[in-house]
């Protein structure tokens, strides 16, 4: 059982584990698989004679110049990943990239609309505005002008 | 010639012209900031030298600095690339100031033509058709709410100075005004130091078509045929090609005249690129003058079979153009594509990271000049362009078939790119048709399904690369072997796992 | 079209093959032998298919293991590359006989050229002049001697069967018949399986001028101009260009003309190279017909604008040229260096071993077709082409220099290659001045001061290394910046550890 | 000290050893140098604003794009590496590089003049012939026709 983008896919797999030789059935169809490992966490498979490159970064796998989240039930390794329910009540404005905070277009206590412009934020060359991800009050404000800031920071939250 | 050139620069063109320079037996000195101390340029050089923090403000926009570098190695000329201090007069000034050639026009051509506002006064002047818009700065709310009436909706809010895309804002009704005004003005502030914004209308779906110049310091002055930069996002160029699809002959030597008048009404020298907008009807609008090396020189520079690095190195150096204009013959197709690290999935978002497998394309007729090696780390402080992938055929048609090719043979793990879109782009009907106008992408992006993904073979990836980690050696060498039996076969072939 | 092709090939060609296909549209299908399991031509294609143990006479060589798996998976044609089968005209009439079109000429017209015995028959009746020598394969030791004593000293002993420089030994003296015979013989037999050899005059100082030929099934046939291949060792190409800087336009259309002569002699199809030595004269004799896609075939590509893998699969496919005679017109001019796992300083012996860091060239006019990644193991199984770098520019001077930075640019660690070599004939006075023969490797390699290394930066790197051996874990990100301070400059510059 | 290619080289360096910023006196001359880890194993070096890669793959120095012995000596990590005396005697003849034995020309206790053709070996495609590396006779055979044999291999022996 592989998890791929949060969508669990059976596979029912043939073969010795770590083996070169092996087949795999997914979706009701059997693929014939020759694995070989090229680098650490770097494999080449064919994939019925197709040839693919896969890589592990983290819980990132790349796989023909794409990315997928990817983890693997049991006890081959990889933690399972699963995207938390989304959380009602407060809402946090983070960051889409790292950047410099140029402007704060409200302060504590303040009422906001969802989609109003709260903060703009400068990177690589661009100012982009943050958007009030819902309506209420500004709960609390954790950044000022100037500051730099990265992509899991809390910039400010905002609730009822 | 020089004996030893600077590039005042960083990423694929100051990779780009420390090519040239060496094929011209020129040293090259390279100047970093601290996040570029293993990047290609500074491997490439023949010297390479630190000009302060990260910020471009701190380093590559640091006038002292590098003219400080030029003087204690003895460099004869710097080259300012585009973008960074290329199209500051004040530069190109304290270069003259110091004894250094500034490989670029006069600081007094570009201050004629580089400001938007400045450029369209001195070409107007030959008759060359503007785009309708006002000719002063916004000088207060009242006269920008005045002047966008008269304009009338949609328009546009430009920075004068500067190029590149920033500070370029559409307003499509009397809200946004106000808010596009500061966005506007706070990035032209950021990037050029200078917050002079304008109004333009907002043409219906034109084409942007810029024409190549090159002007010697003898009085020579010719253009390379044009490019057509039609697809953008956010006002900056994602592809560009050469010939443009809806150019015919007699448009081209239209076009190439009015580029050239516009070059020599300010006296222009060196290489320069004169933007123009071309309507449904054929007509085109002075848009104006990028007075330095464009990103999308190469188009140019494989159509025509000249290198236009070297063009301006000799013409830097006094001498003259090496083609006279009925020597300049055009073969061919190129087109361009801008690889950077965006996400187009989430409105080409900058996407910072480590770049972890590279493979670059190869093959006829392909040409990646890009900053890119594994490890590389893309930071916040410069702008998303990775590399640009080019390719040339014999005709437009295979040029986009060798586009897709060679987008397919690219890989750049670690970063989200534009690949993904300019493989959506080069399959697209419109876009294979030629029709082709600024708002491409806002027009047919959106409507694009985005990529499912394999995950049939995501899977099965997953779990075999589960089950060797962290616990069995590399192994090299296969041991598998061809068997004469059927079943292995019986699978193979088109369909289920088909490349996406 | 065809929908799709097997490749029976391997490395840089087998690359350079699907690249095209894809382009095409058009499915490809790669063979490997357990060797090969990761290299690049398993990876870009479609579908891999093992066909047996590394040895090619147990993978690449084995028709009925190919010809099965391409009806396996309903492949409609088959590309032969160059070597292996390219030129075996039973594999070209298997592949008829299993309803597969074979691209490449047919196996009667490649029986009539192909063996360089019959070739010189066969365009000796069109009045294509001949190398002085004998037309019948050597027989016993005794005719030997006589057929050598006729000749006259120096002679070459050639192989009748396959190209590619295998199986040709020069001979200055009796005493070296009988081994050179003995070798000549066995490298035959086992490239080719066949080991009949013949004698040939060694002219004094000629140049290896070949012209491309194309002929459709439609009774068409045009030449694609000259490439001078004169700097060889052990009579294989290591340096081939387009044009030749010997052949003006007359003669120019002289070699063509005969070139052209020589294949309708056959009734030749596809794509082929007619083989000329030119002497001081002027004069040219024929030397042999190959009839398969050359490995230097880009640097015509280059200067043509013309995919000819793309004219061969046309060709194939039934149909027309894609150009008239009148049609084909060259452009600057281009250079190719092979880049082959070899050690120049010990006679260009093979070498193995596995690739460590690589680095490709880039920028404009450059295109490296190879086989190369980082960990590739290159083993004694196969030739030692590791790949192919064409650089293209305006004109000879200037592509000289171009590939002189290419080469700079290049970096294959874990490898003696050809790269040094390659770096000294671009620097040599006799090459820039196009003054080339076969025996120029012969006259002037000899005498190369062997580089003797950067020793004092050898030992500053060498001790740098070892004090953050297994101990200190990588820092990526740099802590230095610049000091406006005088002490370091005043050492910067030239001299010292120049770059070597 | 680090010899390189057999010849000794001092140097005097100044800074900690590891650090980024230093100074090495070579041969009368002071270079000023940044070091840098971008690998395990691999350096950027800029020596007086020169930039050079170097990687170290067992006792191979890789130094832009060429290959160099090196030793270091003192407690770096790095053994020294001198050439064995060439010994005098019997010479021992082994391969250049991996192939298959092709022919062999000679037999145990045969009278060789040096340069004779004693074998012949095949790699790459490619026949070479194999020179007797002294005069003298036979001593022993060590390898037969169609066997495999690899670059540090004793072929045969040659002496009085």
């Amino acid at each position: 059982m592989a998890t791929i983008n949060g969508e669990a896919i059976p596979v029912d797999w043939e073969g010795a584990p770590g083996g070169q030789r092996a087949w795999a059935t997914v979706a009701g169809r059997r693929y014939t698989l020759d694995v070989l490992a090229t680098a650490p966490g770097q494999l080449s498979l064919l994939v019925d004679g197709r040839s693919c490159e896969a890589g592990l970064d983290g819980e990132q796998l790349h796989l023909n110049g794409r990315v997928y989240r990817a983890a693997v039930e049991r006890d081959t390794g990889l933690v399972a990943n699963r995207a938390s329910a989304a959380a009602h009540g407060p809402a946090q404005l983070k960051p889409p990239i790292s950047g410099l905070i140029v402007s704060i277009h409200v302060a504590l206590g303040d009422a906001v609309q969802q989609g109003q412009t709260v903060i703009v934020l400068e990177a690589m060359k661009m100012q982009m505005e943050l958007k009030a991800p819902r309506s209420g009050h500004v709960l609390s404000l954790q950044v000022e002008p100037r500051q730099e800031v990265g992509p899991t920071q809390i910039l400010l939250t905002i609730g009822d | 010639m020089f004996e030893k050139v600077l590039v005042a620069n960083r990423g694929e063109i100051a990779v780009r012209i420390i090519r040239t320079c060496r094929e011209m037996g020129i040293r090259t000195v390279a100047v970093y900031s601290e996040a570029d101390r293993t990047a290609l340029h500074v491997r490439l050089a023949d010297e390479a030298y630190s000009i302060g923090p990260p910020p471009a403000a701190d380093s590559y926009l640091r006038l002292d600095a590098i003219i400080d570098v030029a003087r204690r190695c003895n460099a004869a000329a710097i080259h300012p690339g585009y973008g960074f201090l290329s199209e500051n007069p004040e530069f190109a000034e304290a270069c003259r100031g110091a004894g250094i050639v500034f490989v670029g026009p006069s600081p007094e051509a570009m201050r004629r033509l580089g400001d938007k506002l400045q450029g369209k006064r001195t070409v107007a002047s030959r008759g060359v058709p503007l785009v309708p818009g006002t000719t002063e700065p916004i000088a207060d709310e009242a006269q920008l709410r005045r002047q966008a009436r008269e304009i009338g909706y949609p328009l546009l809010i430009k920075a004068s100075a500067g190029g590149g895309g920033r500070g370029i804002h559409a307003v499509h009704e009397d809200a946004e005004l106000l808010p596009a005004l500061r966005l506007a003005q706070g990035e032209a502030q950021t990037a050029f130091g200078d917050d002079r914004v304008f109004l333009e209308r907002y043409l219906e779906r034109p084409r942007h078509v810029e024409v190549q110049v090159l002007a010697d310091e003898r009085g020579h002055c010719i253009h390379l045929g044009e490019r057509e930069c039609s697809v953008q996002r956010r006002h900056q160029k994602l592809i560009e090609e050469s010939p443009s699809p809806a150019v015919g002959p007699e448009l081209r030597q239209r076009l190439g005249a009015a580029a050239v008048a516009a070059a020599q009404a300010a006296g222009y020298t060196n290489a320069g690129t004169v933007e123009f907008l071309l309507d449904q009807r054929g007509d085109f609008y002075f848009l104006e003058v990028n007075t330095r090396l464009q990103v999308e020189h190469p188009v140019t520079e494989w159509v025509t079979g000249l290198d236009l690095v070297r063009e301006q190195l000799r013409i830097a150096a006094g001498e003259p153009l090496s083609v006279r204009q009925d020597q300049v013959a055009a073969r061919g197709a190129a087109i361009e594509c801008r690889i950077t690290a965006e996400d187009p999935e989430q409105q080409f978002l900058p996407f910072t990271g480590t770049v972890q497998r590279f493979v670059p394309p190869g093959g006829p007729g392909v040409r990646f000049d890009h900053m890119l090696f594994p490890g590389l780390e893309v930071t916040r402080y410069y702008d998303s362009l990775l590399g640009k992938l080019v390719v040339w055929h014999q005709d437009r048609a295979r040029a986009v078939q060798r586009m897709e090719r060679a987008l397919e043979e690219l890989t750049i793990d670690g970063l989200s790119t534009t690949i993904p879109f300019h493989r959506w782009a080069m399959a697209h009907p419109a876009f294979q048709a030629g029709e082709l106008h600024t708002g491409f992408v806002d027009q047919w992006w959106p409507e694009h399904r985005p990529w499912g993904g394999e995950v049939e073979l995501a899977a099965i990836a997953a779990i075999a690369l589960a089950q060797r980690q962290a616990s069995r050696p590399v192994v090299a060498m296969p041991v598998d072997t061809y068997d004469g039996g059927g079943s292995r076969w019986r699978r193979a072939g088109r369909g289920g796992l088909a490349r996406g």
